[in-house]
């Protein structure tokens, strides 16, 4: 799942200082089930907003709307009379909502005002990691399930480099060392052979950017 | 700052039906005043309380929030009050980022049949709002 | 529907638990209440908590009496005693008197017109018995009330905008006839005059634990009687009338060792530079999660194992306790501003006079007997059951569960008699 | 011409390679100083790779400094900022230079330096590196084009043999060791017993395999109790640190190069490894001081 | 939705009201409001004949919202839900303004009480033309009781549902029924003996059809809500899947010694106290009669309420059966329980010695004597040296070992010190955050055998209060998510303190238990895609009340 983070408030007001109406749009999904976009949020940020402008003296008339996925063109399609009554739009969508908006809407200006942030899951209510870096060519086969792309701060493929201390990574005490973790998961399931495999450097280009993939028709 | 007339500060309460509400009966049974304005909004409990909620009381020119919610380790729903710290917490750092006073929103616990603290919570609020002077989040004349 | 009915003998707060749960299941309930309202003693004490609950249950007791409120089946006799009863179970016939209230509780609305009016002083004749009081009406003071003493004077009455108030009511007699009894009398505070050594009555500042409640719940806060001043050294001592066969109390008392330490904790919230000193012979800190609490107090509280045997007044703001102090083992004299006696709980004095009545038999410290020790309720008249603190200590929590067991146990002795 | 670092290898002398530190900027006169010392004395000097991700002189050109100054150097090479591309290139270079001697190293995080938003690389790792240059050996690059003139070096790999937990290095080292791993330099030991527990299991993988033990010169207690704690993988017996710290005011540095030259005299007696790559780390010019306490 | 047309009913309480709030102002300001088809002021609305004519005034000018300003609705909340009800309304479509204890009580000047009155009732305008109908319903619930835990007290709640003739299934984990009450030697300060207690318990449990009980018998997995819980028991190797109405946790405690608290390990002639109660059930087992004995407890659980009565208790036996020495140290005799002062009293009349100590006794083991050291404090601290031939120490009072399977499959929270039920007043004596769940005995208090009866009876009788009607009155809906907004995110069923909420799979959506939810608003507040709505106190009500600020 996308997980993304409200920019901070003093950015946002930077992007729309000239506009007097704008239309605030959430999104249904993913950025509603990480609490950054959704019809909540807008609301928060709108009325965030208004009190700003008001405070700095001005005054700023907002819209909201929130559409199940902004990163659909009908979808998208919904906010078309709406937008017609503003002079921008500040989409709290991950970068895909933003850029599919921005693309259909050419003539209004389109601000984001979320930082996407990475693919990741819940550790518990609140707190979201990133569990997966989209590198396209998955690697958690030869892992017992856990990524070491991602979740190693050098994305080894070799085991462990010298810097882990007591199970803990050398960027950050905290996080566990994914090759520690690794080690023990295939320990217990008795498969510590696909550890002691020599694996080739990864082909970065699996995924050239931006990706693309072409369905056989279905 | 008050241009003569006496600024009368007008604070927005989320009261809780389990306790602040019963608290303000409790007060008035024993006819204690406290200040009138106090626009007394109730709600089932403090954990129902939204952000949204505390912002656009802002918005419609309240000076201050509170949330009143009973004490912790006796809330009805046991995580309310909590709950409504936290957002408390939330509204504090959004008015800060707005350039304004987090002081304005504020979380205080009272009993149900404690009219006299009530009472003493309300004066104590007044005066802070007081000090702080009127939002400058008014709607502009 | 079930057509029986049930006589519960006090309005305390076991008394109101016994009614509810029988009311819920479709009994007719009479709670007859000495006072002018229900809710016992506990009505009148005072929330004890700093800035988190500190679990003493007072709240529950408004609560619980809202709910009697819901409940049409309970039906509420105040102002009224038993004069006799007979018969058994299944059918039992009941005398009561109903000292006159002079205010009809069905047409008062409590809206104050008569208090603002009364002319008594110096406190009025017709007053509310408690801001959670129900019925939630006025009662007049009779031997307060100019009227009852010779001046002609019915201002309330006549201002009354709703008709409730009536002078001329006198005591009626109620006959009932109810399937089953619950006696649910309360206790009654050891009267610490008792203990003449210890000064209550005699010096200002030396006050019971009922009396830091009174002042809590009007006041809100504490000052010592003598100055006003906020108390800087305050002392506890506890079993006072509690685990002491020479005055015919060999039992612990249970709640006064709780109710001390949580007044500590909200004396020194509201006057944190204030020492607090609590004299003890066994620290009760068994409970729920109250062994956590005490090694908090522990933080801010010191605890002497000792109980003082005597207090002296030099001055009404300077109270000297004497004690022995097993640590250094030697009689020690320490100065104090303030001096609470966590006085325990007592068997009502008129105990003996009900158990005439109904038959049953007081146990060895004046509490209600009860049949085995296993079943805390059934006495030894079939179908007389106990609830609360008429048989035996109890807090709150604890009251209201045993009055929820004896309503069970009606319940189960009914059924079983197929009535 | 001193001796190919490879024939010393073999030679089955015990071997002493010491490390220089390149300046962050050009003034080498420090650097020339500290090669001329010990260019003699050491069987082959190593020459750090951006340690600790902090940006100095490169690894490449204080190596061909050496060859200059006729010492053996050993180029340490890291992951962290080059891809596959640069680091073949680097290698040919090298060769052309003479530098037959290289060290495969993962690298420091990127962020542990001082460029903390720099781009880290890693495009390969250590091991992948070590298979880099027997590609290039047998004359192909590493996407299998012939090479027009080949190169042959004797490549080595460290490794940390107190790393808790211990399992995961000891895979890491066999995939090192079949990857072609000619010697090995290891993180800093002081517990004889377990590093003897390490050779036992690093004989078992493979018998004629060069391991040289890794002595970091201890200049006072907390030194030692820094590495302790913040130092991966590296555990300072207390005996240790209490003598450090009994030693009088001012001669701490005395002591630690005391206890480093009876850890050398030691591993040399009982033969437990091959040699000792000493680290002075800021100290070179002790390392003379340390070669004679330790009787080489 | 039909036009809507508000009521507003204002109270004078007997022209006390007027005096200090301008109720004729209020009336003319309220009559100009959007939607308000009548506003009435009357004498006194609690009494039937104003209650008649308020019918009246709804039926008449077909008014389809109520607005009540007068006294609290604490007093009179339901009377007036009924009326809304009987003048043929949703009992939900009322709304009340508290202008009297919160407006007229306690504002003496009169133009800000009025002002504060019009905003009371403004605002109590404003929230009921956007409420909503929420219709009640009765539902069918399951008159059968789970007791999980076969010991005294489960069996008692068993017995006691039995005898209101609720069918129970009890299980317990162990081959035999009984628990604790078979290792206990006496039931001071009661008189009756275990064996007694243990066999009429047993013969009543086995002699009643209403009780089913299964031994060596565990909860596997639980679903559903109060009323019809679905839960599946594992029997030796066979799964019983069977519905309940409620259910009652009755797993006691367990004892645990810890010898690093006491710095020495057990021994011959050290042994915990349930190793002397297994010892004086069986006397065979014992192989010399100690001489002297020494109880010493308060070293590792100082709040408990069992190591106090089972030491009076065993010290008694001893003294009873051996006459020999008894020794018993301490730092505070836990004496608050029936009966207990005075066994107390009983046990030192005996003869047994007591020593209250502040700092731990030093205990040394000495050619087959234990010698304690301990600092007495009734002696002005002597250092007082005894030697003993038996030493019994305490044992720390623990939870049950799979509590936190238990929990995690019935989702009740823990309270203190891991037993069950959270610390909350409003919990007590024996309900948990969820409705249809309770608890009696250890495993949620700390409490002694009396205190252990009382409890059960009190939790049979709340769960027969529930259900013994075989219906139980929802408010249907109260609270609903939109299925189409709905994310699926969690976040509700995470939040929510009584888990009142399911997923839906099939429909995509969360789900509201109606009979479980107790109407917080928490998980309308914390939904992130605002799709669930609480009928009674929405957003768009709560915002339209703020307008008024």
């Amino acid at each position: 799942m996308i997980i993304a983070e409200r920019k901070p408030l003093e950015d946002i007001k930077q992007m729309i200082a000239q506009y007097k109406k704008i239309l605030l749009v959430g999104c249904g999904t993913c950025v509603t089930v990480c609490w950054a976009g959704g019809e909540k949020e807008v609301g928060i940020l709108a009325s965030q907003l208004r009190l700003a402008f008001r405070r700095d003296g001005g005054e700023l008339e907002t819209l909201e709307a929130t559409v199940e996925r902004q990163c659909e063109k009908e979808m998208v399609e919904e906010l078309k009379d709406k937008i017609q009554q503003v002079e921008a739009v500040l989409s709290l969508g991950c970068g895909a909502g933003v850029q599919t908006i921005a693309d259909r809407f050419e003539e209004t200006p389109v601000y984001p005002a979320l930082n996407t942030k990475f693919v990741g899951m819940p550790e518990r209510e609140g707190l979201w990691i990133e569990n997966c870096g989209a590198c396209g060519d998955c690697f958690l086969d030869r892992t017992g399930g856990i990524c070491p792309i991602v979740r190693c701060a050098k994305g080894l493929l070799n085991g462990p480099c010298g810097g882990t201390n007591k199970g803990k990574c050398e960027v950050d005490p905290e996080k566990d060392c994914a090759w520690t973790l690794i080690y023990r998961r295939l320990e217990k399931q008795g498969r510590l052979d696909l550890m002691r495999k020599y694996y080739p450097p990864r082909n970065f280009q699996a995924v050239v950017r931006p990706g693309k993939i072409e369905a056989q028709r279905v | 700052m008050t241009t003569g007339v006496e600024f009368l500060p007008c604070i927005v309460a989320f009261c809780c039906v389990h306790s602040a509400y019963q608290a303000a009966d409790a007060a008035g049974r024993m006819r204690i005043p406290y200040p009138e304005n106090i626009i007394m909004v109730h709600i089932p409990c403090a954990g129902r309380v939204d952000t949204l909620h505390i912002l656009r009381a802002f918005e419609n020119g309240a000076d201050g929030v509170v949330i009143l919610a009973c004490h912790e380790g006796a809330c009805h729903h046991i995580l309310g009050n909590i709950r409504a710290k936290e957002r408390v917490e939330r509204a504090n750092a959004l008015l800060r980022e707005i350039g304004v006073d987090g002081r304005r929103v504020e979380m205080r616990t009272c009993a149900p049949n404690d009219g006299s603290r009530f009472a003493r919570v309300c004066h104590e609020l007044e005066e802070k709002i007081k000090e702080l002077g009127p939002s400058p989040l008014r709607k502009h004349a | 529907m079930v057509n029986k009915s049930v006589l519960v003998l006090g309005g305390g707060i076991a008394g109101v638990a016994s009614s509810l749960r029988l009311a819920v299941n479709g009994f007719k309930v009479y709670l007859v209440e000495r006072e002018p309202t229900i809710g016992g003693a506990a009505l009148f004490f005072c929330c004890k908590a700093t800035e988190a609950c500190n679990q003493c249950s007072v709240c529950l007791v408004p609560e619980k009496i809202a709910e009697v409120k819901a409940q049409p089946q309970i039906s509420l006799l105040t102002n009224s005693q038993v004069a006799e009863i007979s018969g058994q179970v299944g059918d039992f016939s009941v005398r009561l008197i109903q000292r006159p209230r002079f205010v009809d509780p069905e047409k008062c609305t409590a809206c104050g017109v008569c208090a603002e009016l009364c002319p008594s002083q110096p406190n009025k004749a017709i007053y509310l018995p408690s801001p959670q009081a129900l019925p939630y009406a006025y009662a007049i003071d009779k031997n307060n009330c100019l009227h009852f003493n010779g001046v002609e004077c019915n201002i309330c009455s006549q201002e009354c905008p709703f008709g409730a108030i009536d002078f001329d009511r006198s005591p009626e007699k109620i006959e009932l006839s109810v399937d089953a009894i619950i006696i649910a009398t309360g206790f009654d505070v050891f009267n610490a005059k008792e203990k003449g050594c210890l000064g209550y009555g005699r010096y200002t500042n030396v006050l019971t634990g009922l009396d830091l409640e009174r002042k809590f719940s009007t006041q809100g806060s504490i000052t010592l009687p003598s100055s006003g001043k906020a108390p800087q050294n305050v002392a506890f001592i506890q079993c006072v009338g509690s685990r002491d066969v020479h005055i015919g109390n060999g039992y612990c008392s249970q709640i006064c060792c709780k109710y001390a330490m949580r007044f500590a904790k909200l004396l020194q919230y509201q006057h944190p530079e204030t020492k607090i000193t609590i004299f003890y012979m066994d620290l009760q800190t068994a409970g729920k999660g109250f062994g956590e609490f005490y090694q908090q107090c522990k933080e801010t509280i010191r605890f002497v194992r000792g109980i003082p045997v005597e207090i002296s007044e030099i001055s009404p703001d300077e109270l000297e306790v004497k004690y022995e102090d097993f640590i250094e083992g030697k009689v020690a004299k320490e100065i104090f501003d303030l001096v609470i006696l966590s006085v325990g709980i007592t068997p009502r004095k008129d105990s003996s006079n009900i158990a005439r009545i109904l038959g049953i038999n007081l146990g060895e410290w004046g509490f209600f007997d009860t049949q085995d020790h296993l079943d805390s309720t059934e006495t030894n008249v079939e179908g007389i059951f106990v609830a609360g603190t008429c048989h035996g200590p109890k807090d709150i929590p604890e009251s209201i569960a045993h009055g929820a067991q004896a309503a069970s146990k009606v319940i189960q002795t009914l059924a079983a008699r197929g009535i | 011409m001193a001796r190919s670092f490879k024939e010393t290898l073999n030679s089955g002398k015990f071997v002493v390679t010491a490390e220089v530190a390149p300046p962050k900027g050009t003034n080498l006169k420090k650097t020339v100083e500290h090669i001329d010392l010990l260019k003699e004395r050491v069987d082959a000097l190593n020459v750090t790779d951006n340690q600790s991700s902090v940006m100095r002189f490169p690894s490449l050109g204080t190596t061909v400094l050496i060859k200059e100054c006729g010492g053996e150097p050993i180029l340490q090479m890291t992951c962290r900022d080059r891809n596959r591309m640069a680091l073949q290139s680097d290698l040919l270079f090298a060769y052309t230079r003479g530098i037959r001697n290289v060290l495969c190293l993962t690298g420091d995080h990127i962020t542990v330096g001082d460029h903390k938003e720099a781009r880290a690389v890693f495009d390969l790792d250590s091991v992948q590196l070590l298979h880099l240059v027997r590609t290039m050996e047998s004359g192909k690059d590493f996407s299998g084009n012939d090479l027009d003139g080949g190169v042959e070096f004797c490549a080595g790999a460290v490794v940390t043999p107190e790393a808790d937990p211990i399992e995961p290095q000891l895979i890491k080292f066999d995939k090192k060791v079949q990857a072609g791993a000619g010697f090995f330099q290891t993180q800093a030991v002081y517990d004889m017993d377990n590093f003897k527990r390490f050779m036992e299991y690093a004989h078992q993988v493979d018998r004629n395999i060069k391991i040289l033990a890794g002595m970091v010169l201890l200049a006072s207690a907390g030194a030692a109790r820094y590495m302790n704690e913040q130092v991966p993988g590296v555990f300072v017996p207390q005996d240790l640190i209490d003598e450090l710290r009994s030693a009088p005011k001012g001669t701490a540095l005395r002591k630690g190069i005391e206890i480093t030259g009876r850890l050398i005299r030691q591993i040399k007696e009982e033969a437990i490894c091959d040699g000792v790559h000493i680290m002075a780390i800021g100290r070179e010019e002790v390392v003379p001081d340390i070669m004679v306490a330790a009787g080489l | 939705m039909d036009e809507v047309k508000i009521g507003v009913f204002i109270c004078n309480c007997g022209d006390t009201i007027s005096k200090s709030v301008d109720l004729l102002d209020i009336r003319a300001r309220l009559e100009k409001l959007a939607d308000v088809a009548l506003v009435s002021i009357g004498h006194d609305l609690c009494s039937p004949q104003a209650q008649q004519a308020i019918r009246k005034d709804i039926i008449d000018n077909g008014i389809n919202r109520v607005v009540i300003a007068a006294c609290s609705p604490q007093l009179y909340g339901d009377a007036l839900a009924n009326l809304v009800e009987k003048a043929g309304l949703n009992r939900h479509l009322l709304s009340v303004a508290n202008i009297r204890e919160q407006c007229s009580w306690v504002h003496p000047d009169k133009d800000k009480a009025t002002k504060k009155a019009m905003v009371q009732i403004r605002m109590a305008v404003d929230k009921v033309r956007l409420q909503d109908v929420v219709e009640q319903a009765e539902v069918e619930v399951y008159k059968d009781v789970l007791v999980i835990g076969g010991g005294i007290v489960g069996m008692e709640v068993a017995i006691e549902l039995s005898n209101l003739n609720l069918r129970t299934t009890l299980i317990e984990k162990e081959a035999n029924l009984g628990g604790r009450l078979k290792q206990f030697a006496a039931l001071y300060p009661l008189q009756v003996t275990p064996e007694e207690m243990l066999t009429s318990r047993l013969k009543q449990v086995t002699g009643s059809e209403n009780i089913d009980a299964l031994t060596s018998a565990g909860l596997k997995d639980l679903s559903g809500e109060v009323g019809n819980f679905t839960a599946k028991i594992r029997k030796g190797n066979e799964e019983i899947s069977r519905n309940f109405g409620a259910i009652i946790l009755a797993t006691g405690y367990e004892t645990l010694f810890l010898d690093k608290v006491y710095g020495f390990e057990l021994g011959d002639n050290i042994i915990t106290q349930s190793q002397l109660e297994g010892m004086l059930k069986s006397p065979g087992e014992i192989k010399k009669i100690p001489q002297s004995v020494g109880f010493v407890f308060d070293i590792c659980d100082e709040h408990s309420r069992i190591s106090t009565p089972s030491t009076l208790r065993n010290a008694l036996v001893i003294k009873e059966r051996f006459g020999s020495e008894v020794y018993v140290l301490c730092r505070n005799l836990q004496v608050d329980g029936a009966g207990l002062e005075k066994l107390y009293q009983d046990v030192r009349n005996k003869g047994v010695i007591f020593f209250k100590f502040e700092r731990f006794p030093k205990v040394l083991r000495e050619n087959g004597k234990i010698n304690i050291q301990v600092e007495d404090l009734s002696m002005a601290r002597e250092q007082v040296m005894l030697s003993c031939d038996l030493l019994v120490v305490e044992e720390k009072v623990v939870p049950h070992q799979d509590f936190a399977t238990l929990e995690s499959m019935l989702n009740i929270g823990l309270g203190p010190r891991d037993f069950y039920q959270e610390d909350n007043v409003h919990l007590y004596p024996t309900s948990s955050t969820k409705s249809g769940i309770f608890f009696a005995g250890n495993c949620h208090q700390d409490l002694d055998l009396g205190r252990a009866l009382t409890d059960a009876s009190n939790a049979a009788s709340e769960a027969y209060q529930l259900i013994s009607s075989g219906k139980m009155r929802v408010e249907v809906e109260r609270v609903v998510v939109d299925p189409d907004k709905c994310a699926l995110c969690l976040t509700c069923l995470r939040f929510c303190p009584h888990d009142a909420i399911r997923i839906d799979y099939e429909k995509k959506t969360a789900h509201i238990l109606d009979l479980a939810c107790q109407g917080c608003g928490i998980c309308a507040a914390v939904c992130p895609a605002k799709a669930i709505k609480f009928k009674d106190w929405s957003d768009d009500q709560i915002l339209a009340e703020l307008e008024v600020v």
